[in-house]
C-alpha cells in the first residue's frame, strides 16, 4: 500500500526526520490561510500517487496568495485521484541527494541504496550513474550499525560536517522501514539547505500488504486506486488491473493470467483488465463477473487450470453469475484441472462450450472481440 | 529419479491437525509419502491422518527421526514455525502459505542461509517426486499433467504450472520432480539454488523452467548456466513478457520496478546463456522434443 | 544493582505479567489503612535485598489488624537496610513453579531456566532435583520464540489450560530481562493459584551495573548497601566490601585483591574489607583512605602490581591520604609495577618500608594486627 | 614462539585518535608491533603514531591489508566496533575496555561465533607475544615480568597476571605468549578456546592459567585435559579460594552464585584432570620448576 507524500511525511516527522514546514488541506477552502501560515514562497504539491508530478504541472512554486490560489485550482481541477494539496514552506537547495530501503531478496537482508545526486528517478540515476548509487545491506536481526551508515555517507563524498545528521536521519528512515514493515522507502530528494542543513524534500512510503494485518492505522480508501473497480476489487481481495481493450480477462493463477495477458497481445487483441479469481478467491466467480460488468468489455475469456482453487467450484460460480447478473458479453472459457468434467458438464449447461487449449481460447476471444487489431 | 524429495524421505506435518493440513496430509501418504509426524501444541498423544501428533517439533524430532517439514500454518506464523523447524535441526522444508509478510520473508531467507537449509516457499503448491512423493497439494490424479519422466520442473506459478506441464506430458515427456519455489518477492529457495540439484540427479535430462517478470532470478540461471553450474538443456518459459511497467501483476514478487524484472530482459539473458526459450506454453514441449532424443 | 522485590514487581505490571494486589508503604505510618484496603488475610513483605527473609521472620502472613500492627513493627524493628514494608493479598496456592533468565556467557545467549518445583531456593533446586530443572536458550538477536516457551512449559509438565498463559508470561519475563538489560530476572515462586491462574509470588530483578547509563531511572541510594563506607565507595566507583577482622585490603586489580585476601586468610589473619583502587581508581588513593578509615581496622595493607594503574601516582596518593587523614593504623605496603622506583621513593618518605613481595607483606600485615588468630 | 599474534602480524586500531590509544599505539610500535593502520571517523587522511587513519574499518582494508583489530573505545561503543570490525572480514579482535554491558556482550560473543572469529576481551590487558608485539598496555620495559620464553600463559586478571608472571621469571623461566581473557561474565574467548593455540605451538612447553572464582571457564579447561585436547604440562593459579558467597569480588565475572563458580570446585577438577595446581603465586613457579627440565 503506497502513501501519499502527506502521510510519508507525518511518519518522518514522528520519527524525527527533519521535514518542511507544511499543511495539508484537503480541498480549496482554507487554502489562503494555509498559505498564509507557510508563508512565500511556498509550495504547492498535488498529493497523487503516480510518480511525475512535476512534469504534469502537480507542482508549483508559488510566491504570493493570487498565484497560489490560481494554481491550487488549477491542481484541483487536473490531478486524479488526489487525496488533497500539500503546501509547503520553499526551502534553498544546495544540493540534492537519494536515498531509499528495500528489500533483498537474495541475501535476507534490507538494502539501503544512496547517491549523492538526488532529485531525479531512480531509473534514470541507475541508467546515467550507475557508479555513484553505493549500496548497504541491514541484517533484520542486528538492525542498522551507525559504521554502516557512516561508511555510505563517506562513500557518498558527503561533506563531514553533514555525516552526524546524515547518520542520524539514515537510521530513523530504517527505523521507519522495519516500524511500518515497508516494501520502500525513499527520500527523493533528500535537500542539502544553503544553511548546511538536511531535509526530506518529498517521501515516499510503501508499507507491506501482507504486514498490513499489524498495521491497521493504515486503510486504502478510493483515493489510493485509479478507478472505482480497482477499489472495489481491492476491497474484496482481487487482483484486478484496468486497461483500454476490448477483451476482459478473467482467470485463475498469476503466472496463467500474465500468459493469457501475453497470448491475447502476441495475437492482436487488446486486452480489457487483468482479474484473477484463483487461489483464495477461487469461490468469487460473481463477485469477479460483477467487476467485469463495471468496465465496458467486448469479450470475456475465462482461463483456469486449478488445483485447489476447484474448476468444477468456479464453473459453478460462474454459470450462477450469469443467471443472476445476465452480462451483455459472451463469454469464452477453458477451464482445467481438478473437477474438470463436471465443470464442462455445467459451461455447456450455461451454453457455453467449454474448451480445452488456451491458445485456442484466446483466438476465439480475438475473434469474437471484433478480429485482430492494428 | 528425483530431487529433495523422495518416497524414504521421513516428513514431518507442522499444523498437521488443521483442516487443510489433515487433508492435505491423507493425499500425500495416498500418494506413497512418508509422513511419519505431526505438529500441533497441545495436541500431543493424538493421531491425525494415522500419525502421531507432538506438543512442538523438538519433541516430535527427539521421538522419531524426521528428514523435512512441510508446514500448513497461516501465514503470519510461518516465521515462527520455520524458526522452530530448523531450531531442530530439519534441513528441509516447505512452506506453501500465501502472504508472508515481507519483513519476516526476509529474516525467513537470512535464517535458513544461516541454517544452511533448503526451504521451498512460500506461496506454492510445494514439492512433488512424481510417482514418489508430495510435499504440498499437487491434483496428482490430472494424468495429462502429473506423469513420472526425466524432465526437472521449477517453477514460481501455480496454474501456469499446470498449464505448461500438461505441455510437457502432451510432447510425450514426463516429470522426475516439480519444484514450486512459490510467487513471493522474497522466495526462500532461488531458482538457481535448485539447479545444482536437477543437475546432479542421473534421473533428470533437462529442466523446464517457468519464470515471471520481476526479480533476478532468471538471469541468475543464466549465469549459473554460462558459468557451468548448469550443463543440462534448460527450456524457459516466463509469463508477462507484455506486462506494463509498475504494476503488480498478480503474484507480489510480479512487479517490473526501477527498470529491472521485465521479461524481455530476462530472456535475452537466458538466450544469451544457451537456454531454449519459449514463447508460449505450447512451445515448451516442442522444444523439449528438439533438443531430447528419448522420451520420457 | 539487585531491585527491591516491590520494584520488581512494578516492572512485571507494567509489562503485563501478573502480580498480586499490594502496596508498598516506608514506613508505619499508612498501615492500616493500606492492609485495609488488600483485606484480610495479607502478606507484609520486607523490601531488603537479602534472601532468606522467610526463615529471618521478615514475611508475615497476617489475618487482623492488631496482628498486622504488630507484626509491621516487629518486622521495621528487625531489618537492617529496609527500604519499606510491602503489604500484599494472600494468594490461593496450588502449585509453586520457579523460572528465571540469566546470560549464558558459553552461547552468548540468554538462558532460561525452569522448574515445576519452585518456591525454594534455585541452589536447593539445583542440588535436590536438578533433572527437574529444564533450559532455553534465546539468541538476543532473533528474540525468544513462543515455541521455545511452549516447549519449556511442556518438558515441565505443565497443566495444558495453563500454557497460553505461561507462554505469555515467561515471554514478558524475557522483555524485562532485554528492556531493563538485567543481569537475572526469577519468578519465585510462580504461583498456580487453586483457580487456575498463574501469578507472581516474588520477584527479583538485578540490573547489569554497566548498563545503567541506559536506565538513568534506576538510582541506588543508602538502602542499597549493607553499611555507610559501602555505599560511599560505591559512589565513587570503588568496589569495597566490608567484613569483620583486623586487616584492612587496599589493592589494585581484583584478581591481586582477591590473592591477598586468599592469603591472609591462609596465614591466619582475618581481613576487615575487600577494597580495590586500581583499574579507573588509582588516583583515588585519597578517597580509599578515606573509606578505610570509616572502618575500624588494625593495619592498612596495601598490595599493587600494575601497568596503566602506576605504582608512582597510587604511591603519591597514598603519601597524600596520610598527611592530611592522619590514619590511626600502621601501613604495610608492597607497591609495585609501572614507576616502581620512584614510588619506593615516595614510600619511604613517608616512613613506610616498600615491600616486593606480596606473602612478605601479608605476613607482616599479620603480625602487626596482633598475629595469627584461632 | 607465538600464539595468535607476531611481529608480522597486521595490526588495525580502532580509535587510534584518542588520547590512549595514540599514546599506546606508540608503545606498541616501539615494541616491534606491525600496527599498519587506524581508523577515526572523520580523521581519514591523518596519520596517528605514523600510521594513516581511516574513517571505517572497511576502508581501511580496502586500502591496506589487515589480519587483526585492536579496539580503544568506551565501552558504549565496543558492541559496534566489533561488529564493525567482524563485517569487514577481520578475524582477530582485542577489546580492552572495562565496563561493556551485559547484553552488549551476549550479542558480541553470539557474532563472534557466527564470525568464526577469536575475539579477545574485554576488561583486559590485551595479549603480548614477548619480545615480538603486543595488542593492549604491557609495562614490557619491566623485565622482572615481560620476559620472552617457553611458557603460555592465560589469564582472567591484571594486576594478578604480574605478579604470577613475575614468579614465573624467577624460577627462571619466561612466556611466550601471555593472552589476557579478561575479567568480565561474558569473556568474548573463554580459555578452553585458547588452549589448542597453546596445544599447537611448538614454541610453548607448558601453560599456566591464571583464574579465578565465577562462572566455569576453568572447568572447561579441565574437561578440555581430560579429552586429550591439550595434553601439554598446565599449571593453574586461582584467586579467591576463601572468597564468600554471593558477593562480586572485583571483576563482574568473580562471583558464586547458586551454588557454583567458587575457586575449590575449580581446583579439584584441574586437580582431578591432571592440572598442576599451586596454592599461592610463589608455588606456581616451583611447580613449573617440577616438571620442565630446561628453561626458557
Amino acid at each position: 500500500m503506497k502513501l501519499f507524500e502527506y502521510q510519508a511525511k507525518e511518519l518522518f516527522e514522528q520519527i524525527e526526520i527533519p521535514v518542511p514546514n507544511r499543511t495539508f488541506i484537503k480541498g480549496l477552502e482554507g487554502m489562503a490561510e494555509a498559505a498564509g501560515q507557510i508563508g512565500f514562497p511556498c509550495v504547492l504539491k498535488a498529493q497523487v500517487l503516480q510518480g511525475g508530478r512535476g512534469k504534469a504541472g502537480l507542482i508549483k512554486l508559488v510566491s504570493n496568495i493570487e498565484e497560489a490560489s490560481n494554481q491550487a485550482e488549477s491542481i484541483f481541477s487536473k490531478a486524479k485521484n488526489m487525496s488533497g494539496l500539500l503546501i509547503e514552506e520553499a526551502i534553498q537547495i544546495e544540493k540534492e541527494l537519494y536515498v531509499s530501503i528495500t528489500a533483498d531478496p537474495v541475501t535476507g537482508k534490507a538494502m539501503m541504496m544512496a547517491c549523492s545526486e538526488g532529485g531525479m528517478d531512480i531509473e534514470e540515476i541507475a541508467k546515467d550513474i550507475p557508479e555513484r548509487i553505493h549500496k548497504i545491506y541491514i541484517d533484520l536481526s542486528k538492525g542498522i550499525q551507525p559504521y554502516q551508515v557512516r561508511g555510505l555517507l563517506y562513500e557518498m563524498g558527503i561533506d563531514e560536517k553533514l555525516i552526524g545528521q546524515g547518520t542520524k536521519i539514515l537510521q530513523d528512515l530504517y527505523n521507519v522501514f522495519r516500524t511500518y514493515e515497508a516494501e520502500l522507502v525513499e527520500i527523493n530528494p533528500l535537500i542539502v539547505t544553503k544553511d548546511g542543513k538536511l531535509i526530506a524534500g518529498d517521501g515516499k512510503v510503501s508499507i507491506d500488504d501482507n504486514a498490513l494485518f499489524r498495521h491497521p492505522q493504515f486503510k486504502a480508501t478510493e483515493a489510493y486506486y485509479e478507478n472505482d473497480a480497482e477499489y472495489e476489487a481491492a476491497e474484496e481481495g482481487i487482483p484486478y488491473i484496468q486497461f483500454d481493450g476490448e477483451i476482459g480477462l478473467m482467470c485463475a493463477g498469476a503466472g496463467l493470467t500474465n500468459t493469457v495477458f501475453d497470448l491475447v497481445n502476441d495475437y492482436g487483441g487488446k486486452v480489457a483488465n487483468y482479474l484473477e479469481f484463483g487461489g483464495p478467491n477461487y469461490r468469487k466467480a460473481k463477485k469477479a463477473m460483477d467487476i467485469m460488468m463495471k468496465n465496458d468489455i467486448k469479450i470475456l475469456l475465462i482461463v483456469t487450470f486449478g488445483t485447489i482453487a476447484r474448476a468444477d467450484v468456479m464453473a459453478e460460480g460462474i454459470v450462477e453469475a450469469i443467471k443472476e447478473l445476465n452480462p451483455p458479453f459472451p463469454i469464452v472459457a477453458a477451464i482445467r484441472g481438478t473437477g474438470e468434467e463436471k465443470a464442462h458438464e455445467l459451461l455447456r449447461s450455461a451454453g457455453i462450450e467449454p474448451l480445452i487449449d488456451t491458445e485456442e481460447a484466446v483466438k476465439k476471444a480475438i475473434a469474437l472481440s471484433g478480429g485482430v487489431k492494428q | 529419479m528425483s530431487i529433495i524429495l523422495d518416497q524414504f524421505t521421513r516428513v514431518l506435518v507442522q499444523g498437521i491437525t488443521g483442516k487443510e493440513g489433515s487433508f492435505w496430509t491423507k493425499h500425500m501418504i495416498d500418494y506413497g509419502t512418508n509422513v511419519v509426524a505431526g505438529v500441533t501444541p497441545g495436541r500431543e498423544g493424538q493421531y491425525a491422518a494415522g500419525v502421531p501428533v507432538f506438543h512442538t517439533v523438538e519433541r516430535a524430532v527427539r521421538n522419531i527421526p524426521v528428514d523435512a517439514s512441510l508446514l500448513f500454518v497461516p501465514p503470519r506464523f510461518a516465521k515462527e514455525a520455520l524458526f522452530e523447524a530448523l531450531d531442530a535441526g530439519i534441513k528441509k522444508v516447505v512452506i506453501l502459505c500465501d502472504g508472508i509478510p515481507l519483513h519476516d520473508a526476509l529474516q525467513m531467507r537470512k535464517a535458513a542461509i544461516d541454517a544452511g537449509a533448503m526451504v521451498i516457499g512460500g506461496n506454492t503448491s510445494g514439492i512433488i517426486s512424481m510417482g514418489q512423493a508430495m510435499m504440498g497439494f499437487f491434483p496428482y490424479w490430472l494424468e495429462r499433467v502429473y506423469r513420472p519422466g526425466r524432465i526437472g520442473i521449477m517453477t514460481r506459478s501455480g496454474s501456469l504450472t499446470n498449464e505448461v506441464t500438461a505441455e510437457v506430458v502432451r510432447a510425450g515427456f514426463g516429470a522426475s520432480s516439480l519444484i514450486g519455489i512459490g510467487g513471493d518477492p522474497v522466495p526462500l529457495t532461488r531458482f538457481a539454488e535448485v539447479l545444482p540439484l536437477f543437475q546432479a540427479d542421473p534421473n533428470t535430462d533437462a529442466v523446464v523452467l517457468i519464470g515471471e517478470l520481476g526479480g533476478t532470478m532468471e538471469e541468475e540461471v543464466a549465469e549459473a548456466i554460462e558459468k557451468k553450474i548448469f550443463t543440462k538443456p534448460l527450456v524457459a518459459f516466463l509469463g508477462g513478457r507484455t506486462a506494463p511497467k509498475g504494476k503488480k501483476m498478480g503474484h507480489a514478487g510480479a512487479i517490473i520496478t526501477a527498470g529491472k524484472g521485465t521479461v524481455q530482459d530476462k530472456m535475452l539473458a537466458l538466450r544469451n546463456a544457451g537456454a531454449l526459450v519459449a514463447e508460449r506454453p505450447r512451445q515448451v514441449g516442442t522444444l523439449l522434443e528438439s533438443i531430447l532424443t528419448s522420451k520420457i
